[in-house]
């Protein structure tokens, strides 16, 4: 069977900033785009500032500027990760109920999310282990799940352990099911599908030993 | 509601709570936080509440205060869990307070339901999930929905940035967050802000919380705490 | 059977300023209060002005000032009937589903509505007259029916035919059942209950002479 | 949704709308009634709209002429009844026009909700009355509510003040009503507004429709309408 799946060998995985450009060059001009708290952040220094990308943030901003340095810093003005935050020209702000409103009815373009585990059928887990020691903590992970247009993940294919975080069934408390649109990882982006998870492109594996590595159909 | 009152101090704005309230506490972290508040609800005294916020509170003060020192049964919130969220953690861990985790979004909108009048709405949010567990649902145009019930406080302790006599309320960034919503479900809404401004002061097309939904107000100097850290 | 109800019988029925006046003297100092379109919005113009008494319109503000003469008309700035109207210090400005919202969620203290019908339950018809040629329209009517704290009735007792207003069961399609906690009209001021009827004063008209012409119990 | 268009014409607005589509259109009897793209749509020549707006038109402009036109097989809305609304009146004798009354705050709600992503919400409004016959209810807590429906539109026309060029609105006084929840509940949004300033120049705390939900704006001079008479 021959592939026309791109398979860069040639290099080892993504770097987390090779990941976040590789996300970022994906993320259509004009798009409205919540970047999830922890590593997708890190996709805002990667987007063209002429591409007019303009993000929001869940807890009641639209056209969140970067981090705030020294003086910026205003204890008013943070991202859902509470960090301090700037404000862009032509940003709006309003309420939480507003703000959710917008997510859960569909308005925006793409979120991208982090994940402990995605399921070949698109399932996401990203919020609770399910250790019955954690403090279960949800924040807007499942109103964006299910609210954005495309729900992008962002995340490292296989755990430090090496067991691997692209699962045939999510082992993880599901956060939405079959929410998924793309999974960007470290060795490789794939589709989750209802006939298993198409594989776009690899980094530093073949789709051959993928299919050694991962439990879940890949189809190409 | 009837008439605002101007509280000469942060203790009579919170006067008369009764044990076993619901206290909607506005604040998403540090931003908004109605610490003053707060710290007068401690010396108030009532005990055994339930709290609804978006945290569990952050280092020691404000909400995890209010937690340290005993005063709450219960705590309904989106993200208890954060780099400083001991006071929290510890309570939790030791069974001391329970706790209800509720998207984040599902939090505003019940809390939006309870003000408006709505008795109850049909959610995308949490379907096939731990949380949507022993709720009813519902398939609407082929698509699955979990019917919410409405949040209504007893008190609301929000945090604002200016206000009129009036209790016309205008906020300040992303500090703005659950305080309008929270200022619509509760039967006493207090405010604290740092700035009362004469009848007028503020144009009518930027009120976002309009008078009607406070009860009280206080005015407060702004703390300048830094936020740092994951939320 | 004596009644302590007072019974001004020397003197005829309220005119519509006295009886508009006679509810404002009803209103708390402080209140939110929705005048509706028509009749009611008569009251306004004997609220005391030191009474921090605050006017809803429920196509989106409160805090609206008089009627707008000459250069004060401003088309976007109207009351519920549409008609001009003008803006008080500390008015606030807000959006239609906001506007019910505050209606529905019971925070207004008073709505003063017209009415066709009031029965001795409570119930309140005043939107159609059930007649099949007519154009039905609502508006407001059930949202401010429902949602106020206090519902007030200000209408005529009887029919320019003499039949009563005030009856044992609405014949017109309801706007709202049990809704109705005073009634005032030009012959004096009712409560509806379930065990009838009180009458709280009367004018123009004997209690006797009420109990002849409505058909409805009267306590008192 | 993606990036707004400043669309160079009315007629460039309104482009593209279908046979058959709903069309939410903003306003209270005139103000805030969207006059130029109304215009714009008769010229367009969709047919066979569903329209949901607050009245059904007034004296022979806006939304009153979009009905003489023949364009309309229904309204969905609250008050059609007026003393001006001859065109309407006559239609719906007629016969030759829908009609389907609404509650004027569970019209605004059930937009709202299309918006927000619920599937449907319990309403106290309108039970025991005609207008909610074949309506499932429901008692919660002692009380009687009835299920409403979502009111999406495939295209919402609607006016506002001013704007910057991401399509970020401000409205004034009561010509606010409808726009900001008609914007959040159909697929395409189009605004006129009386000034489009540069990206900057409107105080981020100040807007009321967040540019997120406008596709397509247009310059339009304001009307100065006379507005008198009753509802």
């Amino acid at each position: 069977m021959t592939t026309r799946v791109p398979e860069r060998t040639d290099r080892g995985p993504l770097t987390t900033d090779e990941l976040a450009a590789r996300i970022a060059r994906d993320i259509p001009v004009g798009s409205y785009v919540n970047l999830g708290i922890g590593q997708p952040t890190r996709i805002a220094e990667h987007l063209a500032a002429d591409a007019g990308i303009v993000l929001h943030t869940e807890n009641g901003m639209l056209g969140m500027g970067p981090a705030a340095r020294g003086d910026e810093v205003d204890p008013d003005l943070t991202n859902a990760g509470k960090v301090p935050v700037t404000e862009l020209p032509g940003a709006a702000y309003f309420h939480h109920a507003d703000s959710f409103a917008m997510m859960r009815g569909g308005h925006l373009d793409v979120c991208v999310l982090g994940a402990f585990q995605v399921s070949h059928h698109g399932d996401l887990a990203n919020w609770h282990t399910g250790d019955p020691d954690a403090v279960p903590a949800v924040g807007g992970a499942m109103d964006l799940a299910v609210g954005a247009r495309r729900v992008l993940v962002m995340m490292k294919l296989f755990a430090r352990d090496g067991t691997p975080k692209l699962v045939p069934a999510c082992t993880y408390p599901l956060t939405g099911a079959a929410c998924v649109h793309l999974l960007y990882t470290d060795h490789g982006v794939f589709e989750p599908g209802r006939d298993g998870v198409r594989v776009r492109e690899t980094y530093g594996i073949t789709v051959a030993e993928l299919r050694e590595r991962l439990a879940v159909t890949l189809v190409v | 509601m009837s008439r605002t009152v101007v509280a000469a101090t942060t203790d009579e704005a919170v006067s008369g709570v009764e044990d076993g309230s619901t206290v909607l506490v506005g604040g998403f972290g540090l931003a908004g936080m109605p610490f003053d508040l707060i710290d007068a609800l401690i010396r108030q005294g009532a005990r055994d509440l339930t709290v609804v916020s978006n945290n569990a509170g952050n280092g020691d003060v404000g909400l995890a205060a209010l937690l340290r020192a005993g005063r709450v049964r219960k705590v309904i919130c989106s993200f208890p869990r954060q780099s400083d969220s001991y006071v929290f953690d510890e309570l939790y861990r030791a069974g001391r307070v329970e706790l209800e985790v509720v998207p984040q979004g599902t939090l505003a909108e019940r809390m939006r339901a309870a003000g408006a009048g709505i008795g109850g709405f049909y959610s995308p949010v949490g379907v096939g999930t731990a949380l949507a567990e022993g709720k009813e649902t519902r398939e609407i145009d082929g698509r699955t929905y979990v019917l919410e019930q409405p949040i209504k406080g007893d008190v609301a302790l929000i945090s604002a940035h200016r206000a009129d006599p009036l209790g016309n309320l205008v906020y300040r960034k992303t500090a703005r967050n659950f305080g309008p919503v929270m200022a619509t479900a509760a039967t006493t809404v207090v405010a604290q802000v740092t700035d009362i401004v004469p009848v007028g002061h503020i144009d009518p097309e930027t009120v976002v919380t309009p008078g009607i939904f406070v009860d009280r107000l206080v005015r407060a100097e702004a703390r300048r705490l830094t936020v740092q850290g994951a939320r």
